[in-house]
Parts: C-alpha cells; structure tokens; sequence
C-alpha cells in the first residue's frame, strides 16, 4: 500500500535506531510522550520499541477519544438509546466501553437498538431509512473526528432531515496537553504530536509548549518509521539544544491545518465552559457542544439526560495511564481483573487505549521473547 | 489520533463532495468536503469515518522518503563493510526466504 | 537495537496475568451478546463454562473441530456446525456451499475422510421458496464435489422477526483410514505452520456484502472443502502434527488454540502470512487485522518442522494450496503464546479475538 | 345398516384423486410458510419437491427417521432434527431433553443404539445466559439417562429479532446391532399397530404454556428416550415391522406415512387409541384431534400380527411402554389410506395433516 | 366427557338406525339438508351415514360461515392488514381461506401481522396490551358468534380501549335458508336445524319454513346420536303427516332463545341491505353490521376498504355445494386442483366446510372400506 | 353450527361475568355474560368461542337420554332373539377386545 509500506521498512528501522542511539547522550534518560493513541497502537503493533535504545522511554498520553469518556456519558447514551423509537449510533469502539450499567453491548442484548456505524454519514442514511425513528449519533473524537460530525449536520440540515441528532462528546487536544504540561508528577523532555487532529488544528497551535514549557514537539505520522523518524528529530533537538515544534508529517499535515474543517466546527459546535474526561476529571474548555442554532440537533437537548456522575470503580487507574504517570501494567488490575474481554477502565477497550494496546500486543517478556524469536 | 488510511481518487462522483476512493483494491465513496483544494481522479487523500481530511502532498513525501531511505543506504554501506550479527538475528527465521515468497496468486 | 534485562516487577505483572488466562474462564455477562458467537475468547468462555462444564466427557472434551470415536472397530469422526450467515447469498457462495465445505472440512481436520451428512434447516416465515431451492442446489453441487451424500435432514419453520431466512447446521460422520489425531495438542517445539492459501477473503467478502459498509470491491469468499488438499499433504508427509479449518476468529484464533492446547509458542512471520491486495485494503479501511478474519476454505496445519518443504511442495502442487505458505514456526517458549515477528522487524503478541472484528475508527 | 353399491361416477373421482395424491408434490407457494414446518402435508411437499430432488441418494430416498449405512463393516444409523419450540422451558420439559431425547429416537426408531450426539446452539443476542446454563444441563441429564454423550458441538449468536432465544440441532450417531430395517415400507397386511401410551400429551402441553389460550391443565409433556423401550421390545419378538416415534404430525402422520410406503391401508379403531382425559378437553376446546399432536415420548410400532399379544406384553413391562396398546391394524385395500373406526360405529378416512393444528372455532 | 359420551353409543346408533330403515317408506327417497356445516362436520368424522339407509340422503347446506365469505371479503381483510400498525386478528380457520391475493397464510408470510385467536376477548386483550398498534378482529360466524362480538365491543366501549376494531362478517341463517328454500334446483323432505344458532334465536324463526313451505325441521345437537335422533324425527313426522318445528336439542336450545345474546347483538349490530354469499350472490337484510353509534370500532368506517368484488374461480362449484346441489365430488375440481392444502373454494378450508369433511373423513368407495374393515 | 363444548362451572370468578370452567379436565376462564339465569359451581354450559351461549338443562339431557337409551335397550332384545351377523361385523376386528381396553395410566 502506498504511504504506508514505505514507512514499516524495517533496514531503515534499523538505521534510525543506530542513529538514535547514537544521539543519546551516554547515562541520561528521555521520555517522550505519545500524545495520540493511534501512536500507541502503531508502537505495540509493529512491536516498535525493539528499536529503542533503553536510555528512550515512550510515555502513553491522553490523546484516546473512547479512553478519556467518563463512564456517566456512557450512561447518559444508554438513556437516550432506551427512549422510545431510537436508534443510538456509534463507533464500533464504543460497544464495549463499560457505563455504571454495563456496556452497549450488555444494552443491545438487553434490547436497546444501538447500531455501529463506520462513519456519522452513514448514521445521517440510517435516519433517512427510518423516519419513524429517532437517530441519535453519538459522537466521539478530538478535532480529527469533529469536522465529520460538523459536516452531517450541515447535511442533514440542508436534506430538512428532522430525525437525526448529535450526542456530542467531542473533545480538543490542546487543553489536556496543558493538562499534562501542568501536572507535577510528570517529567517530559518532548512530545510526538497527535498527526491527525493537525490536519485540521495544524501545527501553530502547539508553539505554546516549546515556548512557555520548553518541550519540543514533531508532529507525527502514523507509520512506525514515522514515529522513529520523529523520535530522532526530537532527539536531534535535544542534541541541538534546540525546542521547537516541528512537523514530521509534511505530507499529510499542512502548518496551518484545514480552514474548511475548523469552519464546519465553528459553525455548529461551540466551547463548553468545562468537561469531565475520565481520570483526569473536570477540563476547563476542554470539549464541543452543539450551537444554540443547532439546537434541533442537538440529543442533550432533545432528551432529557441525566447527566449523572457515575466514580470509576475504585481499582481503576485509567487516570494515571492517561497521563503517563503509570505503565499499563502497573495499574493492579492490568490483565487480571481488567482484560479486553472483561473491561474495567476504558484504556482496555479502544484499540487506541494503552492498557489494550499492550495486553493484546505488548503482553510477555521482552527477554523470553527475544529468545523465542532468535533461530 | 483516529484512524487515517490513505487512497486514491478513482473518480469525482456527480453527488456533490463525494468521489470514489481505491484503497488496495477496494472503493468506497468518500466525502472530499473537507479539502480546500480541487480534487482529481489520480490524487491521494488521507481517510477519516468516510471523509477526506487532507490531500497527500507527494512532494513532501518524496523528500521525506528520500531522507529515510538515504539513511537506510548510509546504513547499509556502514554495516556492509563487517558481518554483523544483529542483522543475522533477524534473517535466521523459520520459514526460510525460499518459503516467505508469497506466491503468485496471493501476490500483493 | 537495545539489549533489555530482566524486568523483575512486569515479570511478576506477566507472570501474574497468564495463571489468570490459565484459570477457568466464567461468563460474567447475564445476557449472550453477539461477542459470544464471533469465534473468540467470549464463545471459548461460554463454551468451557457452560457446554463442556454440562456435558464433560472425554470426548468433547478437547474441543476439536470434531470427535473421534470407534464403532465396532470402525474409526469414525463426527462433527457439526450451524450456519447463520448473513447475507445468505455473497460472491462466490452462499450459506448453502459453507454449510457442505464448512461440515466436510471439520472432518477432514480430524483426519478423517467425510462420508455422510445431515442437514437440518430452520426456515423464517416469508423466506421465498426459489431461494431455498438455490440453496439446496448449491448444497447438492458441494456435497457432490466434495464427495458425500446428504443421507438426513430436518426442516423447522419459524414466524416471522424468529429467523433470518434461512439457518442450516450440518454434522458429518467421516472415517478415519490414517494413523494420528492431528489436535491442536500434538504441536511441538521446532514445527513448522503452514497456510493452505491467502487469509480473509471470507470474512471480508461477507462484511462487503452485507452492503452497510458501501465498499466494494472484488473479494470473493474462499469456501471450499478442503478434504482433497489434506488427503494429499497426509500423502505426502508423516509429518503432519496438526490441522484445522480456519474459521471464525481466523487464522488467528487457529493459532491461539494450537498454542493453548499443546503448550507451546507459536511464532509466525508478518511477511510471511499471505493476503489478498484488496483484503488488506478493506481490512485497513474498517480497521481490523486479516489475521482475525474468517476463512472457509483455508486449511492451517502444522508440520515436523524436517519435513517444512515437502508439506509446502504437496500443498501447492493441489489446486486449493496454490497460495500456501510456511507462515511460522512453534517454539517451546513462551507456552500458550501467539508471537508475530511483524515486517517491521518488532515482535508482539497475537491473542485470541475478543468479540466480533468490529469495524473500529480509533 | 345400508348396503351401499358401487356408485360408478364417484369410484371414478376417487381414483382420479388417488392418481393425483401420488404424482409427485409441487410446492405452489412462493413463501415458507408456517404450514411448512408444521410436519404435515406442506411440509412433505417441501422436503420432497426441494431437498430430496436436490440432493437425492439412496440413503435419504425412504425419507426415515435417520439413514443407516455401514462404515469398515460396522452398521451406523444416523439422523439430526432441530428444535425451535415455543416456550422453551414446559411442564415436564424444555428444548434441552428434547433436543437430545429426539435424536435418540429418531436413533432408536432404525433400530440403532444411539451412541454419540452433536449439538448446534443457534442463540439470540440477549438470551439469559441462566436459561442457557438450565437447557445445557438438562441436555446432560437427559444424555445421561439415555447413556449417550454429547461429543461435538457449535455455538452460533445471531442479532436480536433473528431468533427466538434458543434453537438446537442435535444430530446423533448410532450403532445398528439387529437385523432388520424398521422401515415405514415394511408394514404388510395382517400386521398390528402399536402405540406405547397415550397420545398428544406433548403438543397439548407446549400449546398450553404458550399462556395465549389461556387454558391450565396438569398435563405435562411425553418427552422421554425411547431406546430402552425399543430394545425391550425388539428383545422380545422378532415380528416388528416398523418403528417410528410420533412426533410432528402425531400418530396419524406417522400412520399415514407407513400406509404411503407400504402401500398398505392402516386401520386403526378410535376406542382403542389412549388419549388422557384432559389431553382430550384440552383438543375439544381447540377443535383439534389429538391423533395429528405431537408427542415426544410414544413409539409406534408395526408387529406381525401373530405377535400382537407378545409385543405388547413387553412393551407394557416397560416403564415407557405402561400405556401401551394395539391400537389397528394393517390391510391390503384401500392402499395408501388411513381409515378409522369411530367410537360411534362409522368409518372414515385420518388424512395427513394440513399445515398446522390451528385452535379452530367452526 | 359428559353431554358428549353419551351421544356417541354405538348401540343406541343400531337401534336408532334400525328404527330409520322402519320408518322409510319402499321406494321412497328422502333428502334431508343439514343447514350446519359442524353438523356435515360430524357427520363424515364419526361416519354417519353408515348407520342411514340408502333411501336416505344427507344434503349438505350453506351454515358454515367461514365458506360463504366471497372472496372480496378476504381481500378487504388483508388490504386492512397491509395498513400501518395494524394487528389483523380472527379465528383459526379463517387461516387458509383463499382470497384474490392468496391467503392469511401467505400474507403472513409476506409481513402481514395476523393473529389467531380462540375468542374475540383475546383480540380485546391483544389490543391492551399492544396500545400504539391498531388491533382490529375480522368477526365471523352466524347468529352464534355475533354475541360474542356484541359482548367485546361493549367490553372494549366500557375499559375505554381505542385501538380496537371489528371487521364485521357475521351473516343471519334464516335469509340463506329461504334462499335455498326458493332455489328451483332442489327438493328436500325437510331440514336438521342449526343448533348452536338456535340457542341464539331459539326456534320460532324456523316456523315459516313448516308453515309457508310444507317442510319439517328439527333443531339437532351436534353428537352424531344428535343427528340420527333428528332423522328420526323427521321420517316419524313425514309417516305421521305431520310438518312441525321440533327441538331435539332442548338440553341446550330454549324455544325463544338467548334474549341477552339478541339484546347485545341489537345494540351494537344492524342488518345490512344486502350482502354477498360465496356462491350463493347476493341476498337481501343476511348480514349484520356494526350501528352508527359504534362508528368507532367499525373497521368498514376506519379504513378504506377497497370493496372489491372477486369473481370466484371459474372452476370453482361452491355455490351449487352451498346450496347442496352437487355432492363435493361432484364438483370437477374436487381433490385434484382442489384439496385441503390447495383450496380452490371456501368449502375445501373450513373443518365445517362439505367438500374439506368429505375429502378428510369420507373420501374412499364405502364398499371396499367395508370390506378392508370387515374381520 | 360453530363449535360447542360442554363444560361444568367450577367457580364464579371474581371479575365481572367471569367464570372458571372444566372441560374434561382443562379449565378455562369463561364469559357467562351472555347467560340469563344465575350460575353456580356444578352448572354445565355451552362454551363457544370464549362465551357461555346457554346452562345446559340436566333434566331436559336426562329425558333425551332416557328415550335414546330405551330404543337401545329394546333394540339389543331384539337383537339377543337371533345371532345377528351385523354385530359381528363390527366386534371381529382385530384388535382383540382385550388389548383394546385402555390402560389404567391412560383411562379416560
Ligand atoms: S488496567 Fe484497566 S483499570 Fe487499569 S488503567 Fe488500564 S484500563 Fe484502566
Ligand atoms: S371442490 Fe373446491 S372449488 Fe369445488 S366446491 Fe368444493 S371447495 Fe369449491
Ligand atoms: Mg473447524
Ligand atoms: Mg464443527
Ligand atoms: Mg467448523
Ligand atoms: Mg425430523
Ligand atoms: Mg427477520
Ligand atoms: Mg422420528
Ligand atoms: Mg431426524
Ligand atoms: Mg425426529
Ligand atoms: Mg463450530
Ligand atoms: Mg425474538
């Protein structure tokens, strides 16, 4: 496949990671954080950090859109999918997340009618077929996502389609970033930048961290030679003494992102004073809501949602993976309690989650491994 | 975050915002709404839950591939001039290269 | 690349975690979710804690694609499998042909040569007839090019929103003429595994199909009894540890259970695993991995790793194994683990499915 | 009593229908519907003019209970039916024991012992994992009881409004130890029909759990495995013809079948049919004959009628078999008929079934 | 089973049989009309007409209701099952009566929700407990039913239930009578009367026939005992000179009848003008309808119902089986293109149905029966 | 015409015009709204589609009955004068006498 074969050649993996280590200054420790979770699935994956020396430590961040959903606003869907003649709609990852009362899953089998959509287009078509059903999508994402959701509205809006509305959880990168800049348990020496939400927010939005934090950032792509690649630029960074942001993703990511989009948000959605998001609790201006004029589309409008704050259980560490302050597996309940199968936190579910990411993927001993694999 | 997959435009359908997008083989319609940009049959676009986020630049591509692969050269030549186990570490599998050939008819 | 030491604390973590994977698996839901019948950990759940815990005998025990018994000296395998796939109709077969080469190649796993099937329909209310005789007559055209005869059957009807056209759950009586089990207990370490062709196309063919996705493409589903392909590698090879079908939870699942069942490592190379251009195209798109895709028409075996090259040559020399592949090996180490060495040159783990391969964005 | 003469124009009618039952059955409907599962006539046509035209053979031709055939010398019956009944859970019952105590009829009634069965669970998504667990026990209790094992299975989910929370496909194994093939073709005149006890008690009790009719009673359902009553009886006298077990359809199908395939008339004398007290209210009120309900639980036998005394002795030493009686007999002419002598004297023809014993008011 | 038992003996039968062939004049035929379908019922089910002389012929007449539902009827029935929401309702039989389109059967098989119901109180509760769907019960049947009905509506006027509806078929045995009674075609010696009808009418509305038509008629029970005493009776009358009504089923039937089931029938029902017979055309004041008052529970009103008149088909002789002129396999397509599982006419579906009670019960040459069930 | 089924009263059910009744062993509740006279436990009625039609009169049955009965009984000395080849006819039918008897478990 293009743009993507090129970026897994394992000769250049190995000619970067000489390089990187090359790099390291003899005796210091990096950590570099992942912002995105599409960059902690590629780095379990592909089974990445073989390439790294031990001095590089990759630190998953908050940048999962199922992980960081409070179990309440699964809840609150589940309201709403319970209401007469609707159909909830959602992402596939969204089915097995747990709520205070089970998971979408549990509700279908309980007989709410919640369908898995691959795009929120296709959720608009399943309004279009049912017009005696009410089609409530629920929406789930950073920027990368919005945009989509800001669009069927629009559409849906100029097709005088009057049975279809958002449950908005979108929520924007830049704030939990600050989040975690401002956190004092942790100590970063630069960020892989979240490659898809800048296709649309760009790369001007992060300056702030070089400047004001001193972190450098590199916008990354998705491949693993581009998380590598990106890790060698951060490093080369350091080396310089340089802190900047930089974009290793050209190809896809324009420096100012996409006006288009930005304007499709704009005009639907709006700032929310404040948002929960799960394990790092209450964000200031931290998620989207729809318009006031949008407001026909809008679910928390339409039905009357509950709105209950349900506490993690109690052996939930969701909040310290999210914010790197833990390792996956040093959250008491990884891989006994909570598997992919049986869920307690939300990083265990979404294939972006790092917890998930490292059980269905990073699971065994680095050394044992080594070992096997050998001839 | 979130899932992008890249894929070529095949054709710009009559619906409005909408064109038919190859990926490996495989078409679906995507909504290229999101793209300032003027969009043809034989551009790459990046994929998100059925959207167009952005055109692919190739020359971006291009140049940043250049730099990995000239890495991936000046690597080769480093480690051609001694034997060096790592490499043998790798290429020591089971299955050996004459069995790995995919064969013709699941060539990709 | 960088050597790593023992990490004492996620050692114990692992260490920890696998006598959990090892404990008897309960089913903590109260309802059966569609989890329950994708093939993965959820139906290996329910079936351990329910079916096996219920009706425990030695012979079901195992959990193989079917069992083996004696009758008056005769050797004998036997197995079943219902058929629910929707749609009914999808390019290159339909629920009738799955239903034949699905029961013939459950057989044919347990190394038995299939003789007998019955046919037992459950028909919704409203199915149009002209549909029902499509599927008889694909049934009729499999069984023959299979070789077997459809000696029984049963026809249920239900009302209305009770079905979904048609369901059809075939068994299959076959004998066993050749020596060894093939169970996915007798991997051992040095083995090696083979594919008989390229992953998915099933699976993805009848995602594609269901047309809610609006891909198209031209994947066709690989459905096809598979009993002449095993005939010849048996032929061919004493070598031949284990074999099975790779069906729900794919070739994935195939190797989770090898693993699992003989205690050792399976280590397969990325690369090396064979897939149709557009499978992974569609497969990239929705987000899930071919290696968890169903096939009906491939078969996995495991071979002594010494005779790697004749299984290879007899698989490709038979018109079904044209694509086969040495896609891994078995080790001893670590047991009960699936280890994929991916192209990029790192190495994870591939555990069993959980629940259905749901088209995932993020 | 009047002495009729032969009225020419109606002999001729008659014989133009006789010629017209046995051309071969054309299904007309575009659509399954109910009366096609219903065990009747429908569902005769259908499995005649669609799955023995497709997939027609030697074995399945007779359209028995099961099909026997020998494998390395040793002689195997085999046989599947799928259980979707309505509710699930019924006084004396549930699908489990009779999924499993149906085949091991369906076994016992070609004269095999029942060894081995498969189970195919086709579950609706929601389906109480408690009423699974329940069923699955059941099944093992009745498998116990029968003294056969469940050693191959499947699990299948499909999506809510696609089931009806639990089918089963039992198919199941059999050894054939007797001579002799028990088939419906074997009747022959002076020959004497049996039944093991009192009719129509299961398909009452599932009617009535349904709670629509809003009718209580104490009967409780037949199901039972009737291999034991069978090799009682089989141990007991060499003249049995045919066996079969009346389920779908009840004792007249089962009737009807053996006159079609003997081309013998049957003619059974209505006193003489055990039919309980409340089983015959319970079909007064519905204004349905308790000869088409089904039963789970009672064995039909054809004996040389110079063993009539013998085979019932030992069936009626049967614990099964207390309620036994000879309840006809068998005669050359009218071939292919069912005649009844009614309690009041008359005489009339029991038909097949039409479609389903619908509650009828007028 | 009491009142049941008792009138099954075969040797009264013998006796009363021995009796009849006394009482026939030599030479003389004599035919008898059953105006009952569940009498021809019983009549072929516990072979009757073994025990009659051949001097005397059963003639079947036009009292089953399901059979004299014209084929438009049924069409009207499904058209209003198509309808949005609704829930068809009626009795088993009603099942596989072929209308235009096909039958309920197959309309079901086609998504049509139509339900069986043992009594129209079920089709009351079906509505209750179904308040967004609209339930209407397709009521059939003579004077018998017609109360039953009455009952419901009022039922359903007093719980205030809004969502239930009548489809009113019930037609009047005394029209039909007459109209049999004015046929050239045939001559008869008298009627069993319909005995279920008569403990709804009582037996006064018969007089006229023994008054203006010269006939005698005893009102039957439905035991076959029932049947053969009515023979009796008619031949004791026809040897005595005598043309009177009689009531053989006084355990049951009072001479004036039900005044409450009439009183419930009057208040909710009214005759039509005319109605149509399968078979017979159409015939003046034979049916009833539902009054303007319950406007509301009269699916005629509520729907449009199309009405269409449906030519029967040209094979089909129902009407002359109706009206007893032709034996049932007398008519060329009896048992051939006609059966049970492929009616062509209403008499094949009905269990009261002439030609369905011959074909099931009575279909073979009596004298090779009589040999087969000879020793 | 249309079905009638005899059934005994065996309570008058608290709901209006409600009533359980006995068929031959099955119970049902039954509509006794359309039936004049007072009923009570023991009573017998014509059960039709869910409604009583009418309170069978036991005297009226009995009188029926006893004339039915009394045919039969002259008929059969009659018939005892001669051996009658006619009742032969119907009793020699196989089956013998004694396997017809119903089973105690199965008595009606
Ligand atoms: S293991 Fe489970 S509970 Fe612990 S952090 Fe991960 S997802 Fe949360
Ligand atoms: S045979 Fe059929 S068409 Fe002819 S009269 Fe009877 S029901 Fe009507
Ligand atoms: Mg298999
Ligand atoms: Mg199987
Ligand atoms: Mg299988
Ligand atoms: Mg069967
Ligand atoms: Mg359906
Ligand atoms: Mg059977
Ligand atoms: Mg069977
Ligand atoms: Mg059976
Ligand atoms: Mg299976
Ligand atoms: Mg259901």
């Amino acid at each position: 496949m293009r743009f993507v074969d090129e970026y897994r050649d394992a000769d250049v993996a190995r000619a970067l990671s000489a390089r990187i280590a090359a790099l390291c200054e003899p005796g210091r420790q990096y950590k570099f954080m992942e912002v995105c979770g599409g960059h902690t699935h590629t780095i379990y994956k592909h089974g990445l950090e073989d390439y790294l020396p031990e001095s590089v430590t990759l630190v998953h961040g908050p940048g999962c859109p199922v992980c960081v959903i409070p179990m309440g606003r699964v809840d609150d869907a589940m309201h709403i999918a319970e209401q007469p003649d609707v159909i909830l709609t959602s992402f596939g990852d969204m089915m097995r997340v747990p709520g205070g009362q089970g998971s979408f899953l549990d509700a279908m089998a309980a007989g709410a009618d919640i369908r898995m959509v691959y795009s929120p287009l296709d959720a608009l078509k399943i309004a279009r077929q049912n017009p005696d059903r009410r089609v409530v999508f629920m929406a789930i994402g950073f920027e990368t996502t919005a945009p989509s959701t800001a669009m069927t509205v629009l559409r849906a809006e100029a097709e005088g389609v009057d049975n279809f509305a958002i449950f908005c959880n979108h929520v924007t990168i830049i704030p939990a970033i600050k989040a975690i800049l401002d956190s004092p348990d942790l100590r970063l020496d630069g960020f892989i930048g979240p490659g898809h939400v800048s296709t649309v927010i760009g790369c001007r939005p992060y300056e702030f961290i070089a400047r004001d934090y001193g972190k450098p950032l590199v916008c990354a792509g998705f491949e693993p030679l581009d998380i590598l690649q990106s890790v060698h630029q951060l490093l080369v960074q350091l080396s310089e003494g340089r802190c900047e942001v930089e974009n290793q993703y050209s190809r896809v990511v324009p420096w100012d992102g996409n006006p288009v989009a930005l304007a499709a948000i704009g005009r639907t959605m709006e700032l929310r004073p404040y948002f929960e998001w799960r394990g790092l609790g209450f964000i200031s201006h931290s998620a989207l809501r729809m318009r006031e004029e949008y407001a026909r589309f809008d679910a928390e409008r339409l039905f009357e949602v509950p709105g209950v704050r349900v506490a993690d259980p109690k052996a939930c560490q969701c909040g310290e993976v999210l914010k790197g302050v833990l390792k996956p597996w040093e959250c008491k309940v990884f891989g006994t309690a909570c598997t992919p199968e049986t869920p307690i936190g939300t990083c265990m579910v979404s294939s972006e989650g790092a917890c998930a990411a490292y059980y269905n993927f990073g699971r065994f001993s680095r050394d044992r491994v080594r070992e096997a694999t050998r001839a | 975050m979130c899932l992008g997959i890249p894929g070529e435009i095949v054709e710009i359908l009559a619906e409005p915002d909408l064109a038919l997008v190859d990926v490996s083989g495989v078409r679906r319609a995507i909504n290229i709404g999101l793209v300032e940009e003027a969009l043809a049959p034989g551009d790459w676009i990046l994929i998100h839950v059925g959207f167009a986020l952005s055109r692919i630049d190739e020359a971006e591509a291009r140049s940043a591939l250049d730099f990995l692969e000239g890495i991936g050269q000046a690597y080769a030549d480093e480690l051609a001039a001694f034997a060096d186990s790592r490499i043998v570490e790798h290429d020591v599998f089971i299955p050996r290269p004459a069995d790995l050939a995919a064969p013709a008819s699941a060539a990709e | 690349m960088r050597e790593l030491p023992l990490i004492n604390r996620e050692q114990q973590v692992l260490d920890r975690i696998e006598r959990a994977r090892r404990r008897r698996p309960t089913v903590r839901e109260e309802r059966i979710t569609l989890a329950h019948g994708a093939g993965g950990k959820a139906t290996h759940t329910l079936i351990d804690a329910v079916f096996l815990e219920e009706f425990r005998n030695p012979l079901l025990e195992p959990l193989e694609d079917g069992a083996r018994f004696a009758v008056d000296g005769a050797r004998l395998a036997f197995t079943t499998d219902s058929y629910v796939v929707s749609p009914l109709f999808f390019p290159g077969g339909d629920i009738g042909d799955l239903a034949v080469n699905g029961t013939v190649n459950d057989l044919a796993v347990c190394g038995a040569r299939p003789l007998y099937l019955s046919a037992g329909f459950i028909l919704e209310e409203g199915f149009p007839v002209a549909d029902l005789r499509r599927i008889a007559a694909s049934m009729a055209r499999a069984a023959a090019a299979a070789g077997v005869a459809i000696v029984t059957g049963d026809t249920k009807v239900v009302g209305r929103g009770k079905g979904d056209g048609c369901y059809i759950t075939t068994a299959g009586v076959g004998v066993v003429e050749r020596e060894g089990a093939f169970s996915a207990a007798a991997a051992r370490p040095d083995d090696v595994v083979l594919v008989s062709g390229p992953v998915g196309e099933h699976g993805v063919t009848v995602m594609l199909a269901r047309g809610e996705l609006d891909i198209s493409s031209d994947v066709t589903s690989d459905t096809a009894a598979l009993h002449g392909l095993v005939a010849a590698l048996l032929d061919a090879t004493d070598g031949v540890r284990c074999l099975r079908d790779a069906t729900r939870g794919g070739v994935a699942t195939v190797l989770n259970e090898i693993a699992a069942a003989s205690g050792t490592a399976v280590i397969v190379r990325e690369e090396a695993i064979p897939v149709r251009r557009d499978v992974r195209g569609a497969c990239e798109l929705l987000g899930i991995d071919p290696l968890y895709v169903a096939c009906e028409g491939r078969l996995v075996a495991v071979v002594d790793g010494a005779e790697a090259d004749v299984a290879l040559a007899a698989m490709r020399a038979h018109p079904l194994g044209a694509g086969a592949a040495v896609i891994g090996r078995v080790a001893e180490d670590p047991p009960g683990l699936v280890l994929l060495k991916t192209a990029f040159g790192g190495t994870r783990i591939v555990d069993m499915l959980v629940g259905d391969p749901l088209p995932r964005i993020c």
